[in-house]
């Protein structure tokens, strides 16, 4: 039992800070956003390099063969400088859909190129009401035989479709049941707009009309399409989670920062007890989450079952995010409300991701499902 | 103990909502709402309620009122937050600017700047807060120096100052008269022009949007000795008063409410798994929550007005009512934005945003409640002290 | 609108008062916890004497004719001295039983004993599962006519069993269906328990074993019973949260005095915000309780439908009562873990009456039903 | 990172765990559960205890221990809560006051102290709170005067001290023995016979009954040179490192761990309108809520171990594990409440209560346990201006 890094986690997270302070400081965050694509590509480019897309993927398949524990210690620390990017899809849905995927030729395929970042993936999976990953199924479909079905859906909340090179698509075909897809997004039919979100990752609703699918885009089918699906999405929960935490970390140091510095009726406004308990609380929350995600990755590595964990990491998150958000803006007062200071960068972002995979009241019942309840 | 509204008060409701049914656009969702549409908006609406006498019905005929009491103006208030405050920015006007200029000023400022408010034909700003003073006031550092012949001239630096951009042409200034004497004793009011030379507002961008939200610059301005409010160093009294007539004044709870039965609306006709998200056991004792905070909020509000009616009020209800109500307002975000779930993300420009983003917004109409009118701490010291009698704890 | 006392709800509140602080000061309630009925038969003497559990009753049937509203400024007021006796069920399920019962000749009979308190009433509702209120029909019943059924039923909770002269019930009669009973406490075949409650209300587990039941027993049966038991239980949970108000006002103030009294690091315990903002949210709710609680009888008094304020009262109660408990003890420290200080016999006093009538989450519900959820 | 314990500790847990299963009884709650049975019994297992080297197993072999790391001893600790502590007071003994004598005492102090220790022999109360000493130790007056031939001669008065009456033969006793320094730096540490002429123990009758919770008066108690513990003058210091301990040292979650277990239990067999209580979506997220928190806490400690494992530990550590850990109980009081609904007033002693009372029972443990070992406030403190560099707010 050791819940601090090892010399190479620390190594990794000093390494990532390091670029992140060079690299990427908070203005160009700012400056990514009002981007026609939300996507830096430059940036991009200068993380797949490191290898970074590709840290808990097995070298045979072109990763670094690192576990998912050092995949979150840079998610973490991305997230401590807000900075976004189609990491955690090209991770979660990419390289683990074709890992754990049945389809041998298309992780032969297009692994390497994932794992490597040069193939961007994103996850097209919610359906147009933000709640649904499965479609209804609908009696009025086009003609499809086993090898050619043609895929009707719109997808919303769909981070970096337009910079994305494969669609991960959760749907039912007629024929296949359930099915999870890779499809390539140069296919045609695929049209996409871009949606009005404050800050964060550009988001995009997507609609395949009458998209083609072919065998070699079917990732899983059937209950297999179900198991993969509900893989990928663990995953990216428990990424988003660490990267969840690098943002909360963020928003206590501003907070921090301005009770030091922001003088009241003649004192720090820290040295009142009503701030500095709302920052104690806010530190031991945001550490607590961090080690119950980390530990859901780290039983991830290990091949034990993470399900109690995940769920229960996702509800604390959700909860400290809620925290998070009320308190340091409580404190910062009209500053945090002000777009010139950068609170709300990382708060918005953090509470983005709150709802995202369903909130805290479902990964309860999640957990108490797991506790035989 | 009686809970209800007259029938005079009932029926005033029911002519005023019918009326405000009719004339608050469709569009209109809130006062800090920034768009370009909304101040030109209020301006309108607030003219047509002075028309009526609506706009400053409780203050007394000779100012363009009609003597209504407190309950009047608290279905007034009402109506008005539930639908968003189409008064735009006069609604300070009407709940403490002008109370405080008719109970402090001369008889020659109460005529000036008292009609011209009754009749819906001017906007005011307030100017406490600066860079250094937030929530302790008194530490505010803008300066007016008495010349020879009795006028003042202000230099200083406001900030989150709504509306200074509306334009506003009045501002009703907070300023520094005294250094020789303890903080809150130096201050002086003064009713200044925001045409005058030496004004320059600077719009704040912020998560509301650009604009509504500023910085006024006061360099070297002039401001005649008739636009003093009240004697000198005497401010800090005179707005004691006030920002707690402000606290009664919003009943974020009617604004809650609102966003309540919106709710409400969207749950039934929102299907999830085949059944509608009312039936959700989660959704369900959350909106029960938050109707069980409006209606607490609700009633101690109207405790404060009882008591205010009966000339014994405190500061202490004021600061109870403000305080529920800013975290009834809160409580709302978080339902909202928990009850749509990871749409809420979108903003109301987005044809996809479910009510309109109105979930979205109302997140961050939460954040400047319990901010607003003296951080909540402050009115949790207010409860402390001057209602429980404990010691200052600063 | 006027949510302050009128003159005479002034004047009646401080006889209360005045009579708590003259008659019943703590050292006597915790004397008669002791008694072995839990009961003190010279209090209630001089409580009925006063009128007290004849506020609410019209006044042609023997009470003062007054309004809900009064009997709670009496309830509230003997909260505020934790005088626990057997007013809210004389009044809920006694003289409110009777008076909105089918029962003429019942009524004619008891109502004047019972609105004079010469006749004390409790109800034996709970079922021994503390949560259900009427039985699961069994098929093993006893032979029974309409006229004479036997009663088998054993209730849990029932507050003052062994001073009672009547126990209001329900239960399930072949024949009759569901019914409301009104049992004098002298029939044959009762049996009772004192069970241990650490403080409060003596409570009695009572073993209705044959006992007769007669036509004239009958207050209400079938669907009027089920409404009759919900108007008393509503009437007696908006009682209990007046009586429970009184118990946190006096839980708080003891508080403030201790935080006044109690110096540490060189300044009254007040001083700290941590403490003083603690105390001005419990004084915030539990004034927008007390307020919440007396709306819903007004609305009572008037006629008006009170289902959605009785259900919002009591959701509000329950999460006053679970503040002012945590932040009492927090305050109070080792002091109010001591049975020797007080604070305990307002906070336990409290927190048994959180579940009973179900808690927050039934409430809830209750309020989501009538929103239209 | 590593979130494992090792096959030695696997084997460990397994082990003590099967001795655990058979020795305790069937009857025992907690070891702050009064009644006369809890102290004897607690005595006979820690005995047994020490009999296989586990009472102070990680405790150097010249003291009886086998020098375990602090993991083979989070083992035990937690089958030690998540059964109600069976060693009763004498887990004080192994989390600080031993470590304490360990580390501050002479080479004759150690002998004549630890020895009855691993032997599960003795049992110590401990002296630190006073009637106007609570978290504000540094405030304390009993006083400790040294006579010429270097004795120390004790009057004062301690309270809520726990054990006692049990009785207790030791107090690790906190004093002052300098009235010329500031506050926290003239106490000094004395390890005092109870049996001394002039130590009168008085019961003090508490939420879980008479007795374990005491007075004790020091009156003109003579204490010889060689039962001062390390230099005079710097108890304050010494006792700052073994709060800290005690704060990593009991692992409240495991406890509430346990009751969750029982919750589950008991909501599967619960009938409500013909289902399990454990389909009722309420009670299933609270208790999931609990079981999140109870992780959540366990976590936080663990990381506090691994940090005093690699020397690196601060207080910010253990303030963090202590509070989490105390608002986990408080939440388990509150859920078992929630949860067991109205029978949940009714006491252990009746045969009506569901769960043998202990949803009671656990209301109460949850008062103390966000009260002892400082309150909460401090913690937060700490963490505030230890872990975050915030200003002292007092």
């Amino acid at each position: 039992m050791d819940l601090t890094y090892n010399d190479d986690q620390q190594d990794l997270a000093d390494s990532v800070r390091g670029f992140v302070a060079r690299e990427w400081p908070i203005a160009r965050v700012r400056d990514v956003q009002t981007h026609a694509t939300g996507f830096d590509d430059e940036l991009w480019k200068k993380v797949i390099a490191l290898g970074w897309s590709a840290v808990a993927v097995p070298e045979e398949h072109g990763g670094l063969g690192g576990g998912l524990v050092e995949q979150l210690v840079v998610l973490e620390e991305l997230g401590r400088g807000a900075v976004d990017s189609p990491l955690r899809t090209t991770i979660a849905y990419g390289a683990f859909g074709l890992l754990r995927g049945h389809n041998d030729s298309a992780r032969a395929r297009h692994l390497p190129a994932v794992a490597a970042g040069e193939a961007i993936v994103t996850a097209a999976v919610l359906e147009s009401d933000g709640r649904a990953v499965w479609p209804v199924v609908t009696t009025d479909e086009t003609a499809h035989s086993a090898d050619h079905a043609r895929l009707h859906a719109t997808k919303t909340l769909v981070p970096y479709a337009a910079s994305a090179d494969h669609f991960v698509v959760t749907t039912r075909l007629i024929g296949i049941g359930d099915a999870v897809l890779l499809i390539p997004a140069d296919r045609a039919g695929i049209r996409m707009r871009r949606q009005t979100v404050p800050v964060g990752e550009p988001r995009y609703r997507v609609d395949f009309d009458d998209v083609e699918v072919r065998r070699e885009d079917v990732l899983a089918a059937g209950d297999a399409a179900r198991e993969l699906f509900t893989t990928c999405a663990e995953l990216d929960t428990i990424l988003t989670a660490a990267y969840t935490v690098g943002l909360c970390h963020s928003a206590l140091a501003l907070t921090v920062e301005h009770a030091n510095s922001r003088v009241q009726f003649g004192r720090p406004l820290g040295a009142f007890q009503a701030v500095a308990h709302r920052c104690a609380d806010m530190h031991t929350e945001i550490n607590a989450t961090r080690l119950m995600v980390f530990e859901a990755a780290w039983l991830l590595d290990q091949g034990f079952d993470a399900r109690l964990a995940s769920a229960a990491a996702k509800a604390h998150v959700d909860q400290t995010v809620a925290l998070v958000s009320a308190h340091s803006h409580q404190i910062l007062g009209a500053m945090g409300f002000s777009t010139e200071h950068d609170l709300h960068l990382f708060t918005r972002r953090a509470k983005a991701y709150e709802q995202s995979g369903g909130g805290l009241d479902r990964h309860l019942h999640r957990v108490a499902d797991l506790l035989g309840l | 103990m009686d809970f209800a509204f007259s029938e005079t008060e009932k029926t005033f409701r029911e002519e005023l909502s019918t009326f405000l049914d009719q004339e608050v656009a469709e569009w209109w969702r809130h006062l800090f709402h920034a768009e370009e549409r909304t101040i030109p908006t209020s301006r309108e609406l607030a003219a047509k309620l002075a028309e009526r006498g609506w706009l400053t019905m409780s203050w007394p005929p000779e100012y363009g009122g009609s003597g209504a009491d407190a309950w009047m103006q608290v279905v007034l208030r009402e109506e008005m937050w539930s639908r968003g405050e189409p008064r735009g920015p006069q609604y300070m006007n009407v709940n403490y600017i002008g109370p405080l200029i008719m109970h402090y000023g001369t008889e020659e400022q109460r005529e000036r700047f008292l009609t011209p408010i009754s009749q819906g034909r001017v906007i005011w700003c307030q100017g406490f807060s600066e860079p250094d003073a937030g929530s302790d006031l008194a530490a505010l550092s803008t300066r007016a120096r008495r010349t020879a012949d009795g006028r003042y001239v202000i230099t200083g630096q406001k900030i989150w100052t709504s509306y200074a951009d509306a334009p506003a042409q009045w501002c009703f200034l907070l300023a520094r008269t005294n250094v020789d004497v303890r903080p809150h004793q130096g201050l002086s009011l003064f009713l200044v022009d925001m045409a005058a030379p030496g004004v320059t507002v600077r719009p704040i961008e912020s998560l509301i949007g650009t604009g509504e939200i500023n910085e006024v610059f006061f360099d070297e301005v002039e401001v005649p000795a008739d636009c003093r409010l009240g004697a000198e160093d005497d401010g800090w009294e005179m707005l004691r008063t006030g920002l707690a007539l402000e606290r009664i004044g919003v009943p974020w709870y009617a604004d809650a409410d609102r966003f309540l039965e919106r709710l409400v609306a969207y749950t039934r006709e929102t299907m999830v798994d085949g059944r509608p998200l009312s039936e959700d056991p989660r959704t369900r004792t959350r909106l029960a929550e938050l109707y069980v905070r409006c209606r607490a909020a609700r009633l101690v509000t109207y405790r404060a007005v009882s008591l205010q009616e009966k000339g014994s009020a405190t500061a202490l209800e004021s600061a109870s009512a403000w305080m529920l109500g800013g975290l009834t307002q809160q409580l709302a975000g978080q339902v909202g934005h928990e009850t749509v779930g990871a749409l809420s993300v979108l903003h109301a420009d987005d044809p996809d945003a479910p009510m309109d983003g109105w979930a979205q917004f109302q997140q961050l109409l939460a954040i400047p409640t319990t901010i607003a009118a003296g951080a909540i701490d402050i009115q949790r010291n207010i409860i402390a002290q001057q209602g429980l009698g404990l010691p200052r704890s600063n």
